[in-house]
Order: C-alpha cells, then structure tokens, then sequence
C-alpha cells in the first residue's frame, strides 16, 4: 500500500465515496476549481462536475443550512469551512437546526451530512485562523464529532463520517495535512466512537486528539528514556467519547493525562477529566492533568504563538509532574 | 375552491380553540396564532404538490395545514402529545408531515430558509422537478440567514420560493422600524431574482403568484421572491402583554379578514351558496374539535423515550 | 429595603446606571416600547428616549457588532439577546471580535460591553427556546461570564458587569424573573469573580449557578435531615472562576458535586471538575460528580423536558450517591 | 495631491517589500497584498478626518496608511515585532493606529462591517459629527453580516459609510460566480440608502465619492454604499497557487494601474513633473526600507508578556 499525504487521503475518501454514491455531492468556498485552501478537494470538480462540486459564497451559515436541507432530502452533502474560527458563523444552524431537527421533528427525517473543517494553530495564522473549537460542538446533543490524527484515520473516518445518518463534524488539523503514511484501500472504514491506542504502555495514558496525538508520541518517545512506559490514546472521535477505552487504560496504568491545542478552559480535555473522575476515581494515584492552550487569544508572534499551543514538552513535563507528584 | 375555503378554516380553528385551551392551562409554553395570515398559507400550500416542499416559522400551523398536513397530528403535537407529529418533542415550532412535503418549522426566525434551499438543491441535483418554497415573516428579512440564502440559492438557481409573510409587525416593532426599505421585494433585485408583491388576504392571489413562481422553478429559471402584505389579528404570542399597535389598526384589518373576503368572493361569483359555506365552516368546526378531544386524551411520551429520535 | 423582583432588580440596575452614566445605552429586539419580552427595560425608554433605548431588528450578529464598535468609541452598550438559544448567530463576534480584539489590537482599544441573554428551560419552551450555553462562552477567552442566582446579586453584578472595561456575558436565567428578594441600593455592587457560599455546611459541597443554585438551596434542606450537612457555593461568575472559594470548601468537607443545567457533556461543570482534580485531588474521599442536563436537545413535551432538565431531586440523589459511595 | 500619490506609493512598496521579506522567510504566515487597489485605500482615507474612523479587512494595510497610520508601526506588525502596532500579537490582519481612526483590521470576512456601524452610533449619541467608514471586499456582500450591518445603520440613520472594494474576486472565485446581482450597489435599494459606483483605480473619484457620503452622514442624512470598481493584481495570498483567472484579465488590469494613472493626471494637469513624482516615490520606497529594516532589528514580544492585552 502506498504512502500518501493527509490531505491525499481525505481526498481519496472523497472520491471513493462520490464514485460509489451519487448522493454525495460537496461544496465548500474555493473547494471547487481552485481545489480548497489546503488542496482536499483538487481535481474533484473535474471528476465530478459542477453539479456535484461547487464554490460556494462566503455564506457559512446558509452553507450549513443548505446541507442539512438537502441531507433532509435524499442527499450526503459535505460542506467545508475554511478554517474552524468561522464555523462560530454557523454555530446556530448547527445547534438549533442540524443536531436538532430529526428529535423536533420527531424522527421524521435524518440529517447525514458531514461538515469538514481546518483547526489548529500553523505558524503566524494569527487570532482567526488557528482556533480549535471541539468543545462546543461536543457540547451539542445531535451532533458526532471526529477528528483524526493520522491519513489511515482521516481516510476511513471520512468514510465513516460520510456514510453516518448523523450530522458529523469532521475536524482536520492544518499542520497534519503534509504528514504521510498509509492510508488504507477502497474499503477501509473507521467506525466512529472507537478510540485508538496508538501506543501500548504500563505505566502512564496519555489521551490525546488530532496533532496533539503525534506530539503525545513523541513525548512518550522522551519519556521511555526517564523509564516511564506511556500509553498514547488517540480518541479519534470526541463525540461519541469511547470511555471504555480511556479508563480500562487508566485502570491499568493509573495516572493520566489529557492533552489538546484548544483553550484548556471548558475544553473538552475537562469532560474527559470528569469522566475519569466519574469512573475510574478509585483507581487514580494521581490527578489527571490537562495539557492545553492557554486560555488567551492565539497571538501572531511566533515565540508568543509557542507559549500559547501545547507541544511535545509541555506534554513530557506534565507527565514528570504527576509521576513526581509535585 | 370549497376546500380551499375549508383549509383557511381548518387554520383559523386550530388557532381558536388552542388559544382556549391555552387560557385552560392545557397546554404549555406560548402559542403564535396566525389569524389573520390564512389566504397566504392556504393559497401558497394549494399552488405547490405534495411532492413539493416547505419549510416554516414559529407562526407555521397553517402553513403546515395548507401544505396538505394532518390536522390529528399537528394538534397532538400542540398539546405535547406522543402521537404528535413530533412524537411530542417540538410543539407548535416544529410542524412537520414529510408525506406531504413539510419539513419543516424551527423556533428561529430565518432559521429554515436555507434548509429550503437544501431541499432545492437536492431536488436540482436529483434531477426532479419538485420545488421548495420557504416562508417567512417580515422581521426574518433583516436576518443575515435572509440574505445568504437568497444569495445564495440564486447564483446556484435553485428551484426554491422565498415567501415573506409580511404581516406588519416584528413582534412588537412595526415593519417600517426594522426594514430599512419600503417593500420587502425592494431586495429582489439585489438577488436577481423576480420580485413580486401580493394581497395576503387574497388566497387566489396568493396561490397565482406562487403557482408562477413554482413554474419558473420548474423549468429550471431559478427563485423568486414573494412579499404576501397581510396582517397578524391576534398578539404575537399568548405571552404578548399589548401596548404597541392601535385598536384601530387591528380593527382595520379585521375588516379585511381573508376567510370572510373569501367568502364574498365564493358567494359573488357563484362557486358555493351560504349553506354549503356554513356546512364547510361546521365541519372545519367539528373536525377540530374532535382533534382537541383526541388530543386532550392522547398519552404524554414516556420518559423512557426520551432519547428517541435524536440520533438516527 | 423593599423586596423586588428579579426582574425589577435588573431594571433598577440598569436606570441607575444610566442615570450616572450617559455613556450607557441599551438596545435588543422588542427591548424598547415594549420593555423586552421578560419585562427587564420596560419604562426605560420613556424616562431615556430612543437615542439611548432602542428596539432593534432581528440581527443577533449586527447587534453584536454594533456594541462591540460602540464599546470602543467610548459607550457603555448594552445589547439583550432575547433567548440564549440565537446567542449561537453571534458566536462568530464575540469570539472573533468583542472577546478578541483589544488583544489583536495590541491593547489600543477596551470593549466594555454587556451582553444580557436569558437562558434556560422554563416549561415547554422547546429546542429552541431553553438553553443554557455558558460553556461555549466560558471557553474564549477575553470574556466575562455572569450569571446571578437572587435579585440582590442580579442587581449588584450587572451595576458591575456594566462598570466592567470588558465583554461580559450576563446571564438571566428565566425562572428566577419571577422570584423576589432584597436588592440593594445605588451602591450595591457584587464584584465579578468572587463566588458567594449561599448556605455554610461541613460534610459535602454543592457547586451551583443560577435557577441551580435555588434548588441546591432546597436539596441542602432535604439532606440536612439526613444528617448531612451541605455547603451551597454560587459561583456567580463563570469566568473568572472563583477557584479558591471552591477548592477551599473542597478542602473542609472532602466531597462536592457540581450542578447545572446546561448540558454535561464539555459543560462548565467538566470544568469545575477538572479544577477540583488539579487543587484539591488529595482531599477528595469521593469522585465528585455532576448533575447537569441530559444530552439530549431539550424537548417540549413537559414530562420529557423534566427528565432533561435536574432538579432537586437529582442533587438530593447525588449527594446521597456520593456520601454512600456506589 | 502629491500627498495622494505619496501614500500611494507608501501601500505598494509596503506590499512589495514585505513580499520579498515573506520570501525570504522573514514573516510568518500568508501576506494579503491590496496591490492594484490603493486608489480606493488612499482616496478613501484621504476623505476623512483624521477623528473618523474606518474599520478594514484582511488586506488593510493600505486602508491603514490612506487614514494616516504609521508607517513603521505597520511594518513591524507584519513581523511580529513588540513594537508593531498589535503589539506583535496581530499581524496584518488586525491593523490599527487609534490615534488616527484606524480601529482596525479583521481576518473575518465581514467581520468588522456592524464595528464600524457601532463606532457611529457611539458618534451619533455622543452628539459629535464623526463618521465611521467600513472597507469591505466583494465576498464580504455575501456575508449575512453585510446585511444586518446596512439594514441596522440604515434604520438608525447612522453615519457610517459602506466602501466596498470590488475586486472582482473572492479568492478564486469571480464576482459573477458570488454576487447574484451584476453590481453591489444593486443592493443599495434594499437598505434604502443610496448606492454609487465609482472607479476604484482613480484616486480622486473614490475621494469625491466618499467625501458626498461622508458629508452625507455629517449632515445627519444616515449611511451610504459605495462600490469601487478594482483590481487584485497579486494572487489572493502568498499562499495562492494560482489557476483561476487568466494572465490576460490580469494585464488588462496592470495597464490601468492606480498610480501609473494619478502620476499621468498629475503631469497632465501639470500638478508635478516627472522630477517630483520621481523623488516622492524615492522617498517612500525609502522610508518603507527603512521601516522594515528596523522592523528585522526590532525584538520579539517576552513570551512572559502573552497575556498582555487580553482583559482590560
Ligand atoms: C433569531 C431569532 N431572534 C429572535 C427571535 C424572537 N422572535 C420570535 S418571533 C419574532 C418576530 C418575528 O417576526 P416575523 O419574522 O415578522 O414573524 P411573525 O412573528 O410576524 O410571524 C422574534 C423576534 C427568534 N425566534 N429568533
Ligand atoms: C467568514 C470568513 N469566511 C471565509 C474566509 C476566508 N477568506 C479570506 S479572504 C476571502 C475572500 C474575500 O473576498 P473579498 O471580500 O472580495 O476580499 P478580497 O480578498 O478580494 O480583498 C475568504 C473567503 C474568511 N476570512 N472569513
Ligand atoms: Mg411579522
Ligand atoms: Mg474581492
């Protein structure tokens, strides 16, 4: 099987789904001739046609609205927004209308559509174009929230995501786009809902999503010098949260950490410490951290941007700290 | 055209006798009556087929009864019932009967009026020749949803009908305090797309000018834009306290109450005599009142259920 | 002092405010003529005039804008979005705009706007017209978020949140309009960031917010003739978070749980939690668990609605949960 | 006039030279240039006082200097230096310079578009006879922030003036693919408010046109919309890999240059000779190598320091 980038994956998740499927159809601002900021979408509209691959207007919120009348009516439709700082534009029809509208309206319709989106901070993308927002979306009842670390998940999440009866939220991190590996075959799903231990380890689980989960590897790479046998959790999808994976791990290894770029306040990093605490308390020898973006705005500077998104050593301190219980 | 008449009535009931229930404490949360607004949704339901869709508002019963919806069902739903047409779940906000194309009503102003793009859009796609007609309220214009979705379902043109119920007042604020131009259809130009205005009190004016309007979709010349002018009799909501519109205006308008002017028209040009009307009008009557029993004494959902329908 | 309602408190806060101040005016839909659907601004604009109190149109997001440029020129905007549930149209400039820009402008600019938003389920108000979405809100950071359980601190806050050189998210939830208490005078002001221990207790803690905060009260009654002894915090502020108030309580009764209505997945309550396990894990003999809204859309049908929404029967079992241990 | 011309050259050599620095891995993140565009940016700028205010985009930077901002505070920015004007915490998207009205730069398309309706209220309450400008681009039309922002300040009569900046493109996609009117002005009727158009690559029509709006909004006459017709000459961004338009439309565009076009007024109308203008664009091409040299010289912000300027 041949190597490819994250974003050939995606694409190729894509292309298989609209060559099986007529109902899937895709649209997105610049996705269409230009191919999508992040080149996803390139050469799509020349396969498919514009009647299947369209540009949109800078309209996020009819954008979401659209799919989910069309998902309503027979279709999948994907829609992209560019960068997750603007799905806040959409945060209304998500909410009120895509989570919302097969329980208000009593089961009579479903709403498969997938909603993809860049997250995460780049280098110099400043306040608006480096946010991570997972948390309000899986804060929302009605909604799935995935979001993949690797191009063998991104691809057969994608799928998933697509071939789902839910409203799916698909979560793609800018800096993972360029990062290679195998990316499995025509029929290669990820069902969502299921994390991933993407290292086995005794002593410690580090959790962990999307970029951060490579930073997590690397940590537990450091770490395995100290003597301190890390398990990495990618939990691949937040919403629906695979607790049976985090806490048979904790119960096993007994300290935790939980490590994402959002802001650390009411980020989702803080529903997995209170599942933690819920369910495996008594197995805890020490408390769970959380390693994430502190709660500033994403600033410019680079040195200032470094400070602000968590990285590999924020991750390797966190751990000593627990383990060295100070 | 009788049955034309017989929705109207069908519309007018339901809202009467909710509103009595309501005073009763039968029913919870606040009720939007349309009295008042029926020649449109009557008129534009009758212009479309039950392969056609609609989408709604907060004020969406008759709009739902127009479109061909069943009358059990939508009452149920009022009462919270779990043979509602939304098991319960959504009240009065979320009409909804796909059978015949109602999908369907939200609780946010301008909330659905992209989803009707959606649903033109899949019709477009699919290659059929069904429509999506979306209606709205006058104060949905001013919403950032009513601007995209125009926009945007005309540069893709899609077979869908923006139909703004203008009925004069936003709640409390009076069209000419939150619209920054004089008819709503002013904006069609700026969305390329035919604008047209029409008597809302007038179903068979309402129902030619969505008919046109569907056909242009049909054939594949895109959306339109329909300012229905009519007028919200009682207050906006059984919460409304009063205190900002006349008597007099009310008055006004009362006098040109649709289902009565409907009547004069049917009994001028012929169509039915006053006995047929009064039979028409009892039946309404009956028919809605039967509902309100059954509903009254249909089951509450079970709390079990609770999660039922929220993920597919 | 004379005994008001929480709505009237409100409203005294605000005529006060604008009666020393002619920087402040007010805006929202319905919010003028006819004095906000709950009754907060009646009466405001005949004493202030439409140049101060204005009815605005159904443009969550303008409004928004509006204050937020309005606040830089040297107002003191007040803008009521009328149901909590369309806060979601404005996602976008409070995160990308109030809560950001003094920031993205290097400090040469202050925000210092209100945003008073009703919130809650208050009986059949359905999907959308019942939500509690502090989460989303305590998330960016650069806002502040209030939200005043008595009319004494209705009043005392929102004088404060009004003086505030910042965002603030001021919170009202809908069943406690109706409730009545002392208020205060001219002079009372509740500092934002300081969180109020509503009953004093030894053997559990309750952490609450809002209409939450009136039935810990009346869970606390409930437990005390079990013998046990609860201490009911309102946090009053969201952000900033009153760590210390929390924590040190934790520390005295070694058992908490958290109560909201907002939904438990990625709610603030996760957040309190995730506190709790960072400050205060060596203290705690039990897990502390949340009692919070089902994740599940709000329904409209009473005794479903029931089901999602806790109460003080839910708070009176979790503490009993805690205290036996199963 | 030559003070025109000045800032003129000023917008395009920042772009320019920052381009070069960007190659040279000097800045971090894209560039959006506004080359091509900065008769708009000037003859706007140069229109207001120095106590109104504009609000901007993404591509501001040139909006920035045609109010008067800081040359070397804007080029430092663009680096991420301490001393930039956002403090480094910014970059070009969040321009600003207070003391000259420049209350500021967006990376949300539209975003600042109701900003700028608020800066006029707060003009219009506090009794003074400011105005507020907000530069928008083509794709900012679509946004359903354009329209609640024209609506609101429309209903409310506020000083404001809406410039849009139509340069045929939204990224990659041409205005005939986005707008669902062939001009944006064809929306002004909507909002009640007139709508002009004007040639954005002559400096002193878009000076014209926005000092009839702004006097407009001084006399309490409300808000207005004006679309300059321009050009992107650069890709959309540094990140832009082209492939959308053809290099035909874009040398048509280059022969009708902005500032090849004012000089050629300028000597025609014998306001300066060749000499002048040559020294006024030595001069500026100087003074922004200067800026950014100090700007590659000047520190990083303390990583201790992030949290200044989040709260007030
Ligand atoms: C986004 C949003 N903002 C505010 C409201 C509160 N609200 C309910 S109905 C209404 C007025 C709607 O006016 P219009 O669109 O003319 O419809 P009508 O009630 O007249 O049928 C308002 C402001 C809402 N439901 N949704
Ligand atoms: C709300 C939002 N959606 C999408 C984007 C991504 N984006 C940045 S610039 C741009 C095109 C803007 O076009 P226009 O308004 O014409 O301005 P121009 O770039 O031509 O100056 C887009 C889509 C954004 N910044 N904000
Ligand atoms: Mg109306
Ligand atoms: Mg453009």
């Amino acid at each position: 099987m041949a190597s490819m980038y994250f974003n050939e994956a995606l694409r190729e998740a894509l292309q298989e789904e609209m060559r099986e499927d007529e109902s899937v159809i895709l649209y997105g601002q610049d996705a269409g001739i230009y191919g999508g900021m992040f080149r996803v979408t390139q050469g799509l509209a020349a396969e498919f046609g514009s009647s299947r691959v369209k540009d949109s207007p800078i309209s996020e919120a009819a954008m979401t609205g659209v799919a989910i009348g069309a998902a309503m009516m027979g279709l999948r439709p994907i829609c992209e927004i560019m960068f997750m700082d603007w799905i806040s534009i959409t945060m209304e029809q998500l909410v009120n209308h895509a989570a919302a509208l097969r329980y208000g309206y009593g089961g009579n319709c479903k709403v498969p559509m997938v909603l993809r989106c860049p997250l995460g901070a780049y280098g110099g993308g400043a306040l608006h174009h480096s946010k991570s927002l997972e948390s309000w979306l899986a804060h929302i009842p009605g909604l799935k929230v995935v979001m993949p670390s690797t191009p063998s998940d991104a691809k057969g999440l994608l799928k998933a995501a697509i071939r789902d009866d839910n409203p799916v939220i698909f979560l793609e991190h800018k800096l993972l786009y360029g990062t290679s590996g195998e990316a499995g075959d025509k029929n290669h799903i990820v069902p969502i809902g299921k994390a991933d231990v993407k290292r086995e380890g005794s002593d410690f689980t580090i959790i962990a999503t999307g970029k951060m989960v490579l930073d997590s590897l690397a940590a537990a790479e450091q770490l395995q010098a100290d003597d301190i046998s890390c398990e990495v959790i990618d939990l691949r999808t937040i919403v629906p949260l695979d607790k049976e994976c985090i806490v048979s791990s904790v119960k096993k290894t007994h300290r935790a950490v939980v490590v994402h770029e959002a802001w650390k306040t009411c980020g989702h990093g803080a529903e997995v410490v209170a599942v933690l605490m819920e369910e495996a308390f008594d197995y805890l020898d020490a408390p769970v951290l959380r390693v994430a973006g502190l709660d500033c705005q994403i600033p410019f500077s680079l040195p200032l941007e470094k400070v602000v998104i968590p990285g590999t050593q924020k991750i390797v301190e966190a751990v000593r700290a627990t383990v060295n219980g100070d | 055209m009788l049955e034309l008449l017989r929705k109207m009535i069908i519309g007018r009931e339901i809202d009467e006798q909710t509103l009595v229930q309501k005073k009763k404490g039968n029913i919870p949360g606040a009720l939007h009556p349309a009295i008042g607004q029926e020649a449109v949704s009557i008129g534009a339901g009758a212009a479309l087929r039950d392969s056609d869709t609609i989408t709604t508002t907060h004020r969406g019963i008759t709009d739902y009864i127009g479109k061909g919806g069943d009358v059990r069902a939508v009452v149920c739903e009022v009462f919270g019932r779990a043979n509602g047409c939304s098991k319960g779940r959504g009240g009065h906000y979320f009409v909804n009967d796909p059978k015949v194309g109602v999908l369907g009503g939200t609780g946010v102003v301008g909330g659905t009026m992209a989803m009707a793009a959606g649903h033109a859009l899949a019709f477009q796609t699919l290659g059929d020749d069904r429509v999506a007609l979306s209606h709205f309220g006058d104060g949905a214009v001013n919403t950032g949803m009513f601007h995209e979705a125009l926009n945007l379902a005309s540069i893709w043109k899609l077979p869908v009908i923006f139909l703004c119920q203008n009925n004069e007042w936003a709640l409390t604020v009076h069209v000419s305090k939150h619209l920054s131009c004089e008819h709503v259809v002013d904006r069609a130009k700026g969305y390329g797309m035919p604008g047209v205005i029409v008597d809302g009190n007038d179903v068979m004016a309402v129902y030619e000018a969505v008919s046109q309007a569907a056909s242009r979709a049909r054939n594949g010349d895109g959306p339109s834009l329909i300012e229905a002018k009519t007028y919200r009799i009682p207050g906006f909501a059984t919460s409304d306290v009063g205190g900002y519109r006349s008597e007099d205006e009310v008055e006004r308008w009362k006098a040109k109450d649709p289902i009565t002017m409907f009547e004069s028209v049917l009994l001028k040009k012929k169509i039915a005599d006053s006995k047929e009307i009064e039979s028409v009008k009892a039946a309404a009557k009956k028919e809605v009142g039967e509902a309100v029993l059954f509903a009254l004494e249909s089951p509450h959902p079970d709390p079990s259920t609770v999660f039922d329908y929220l993920y597919a």
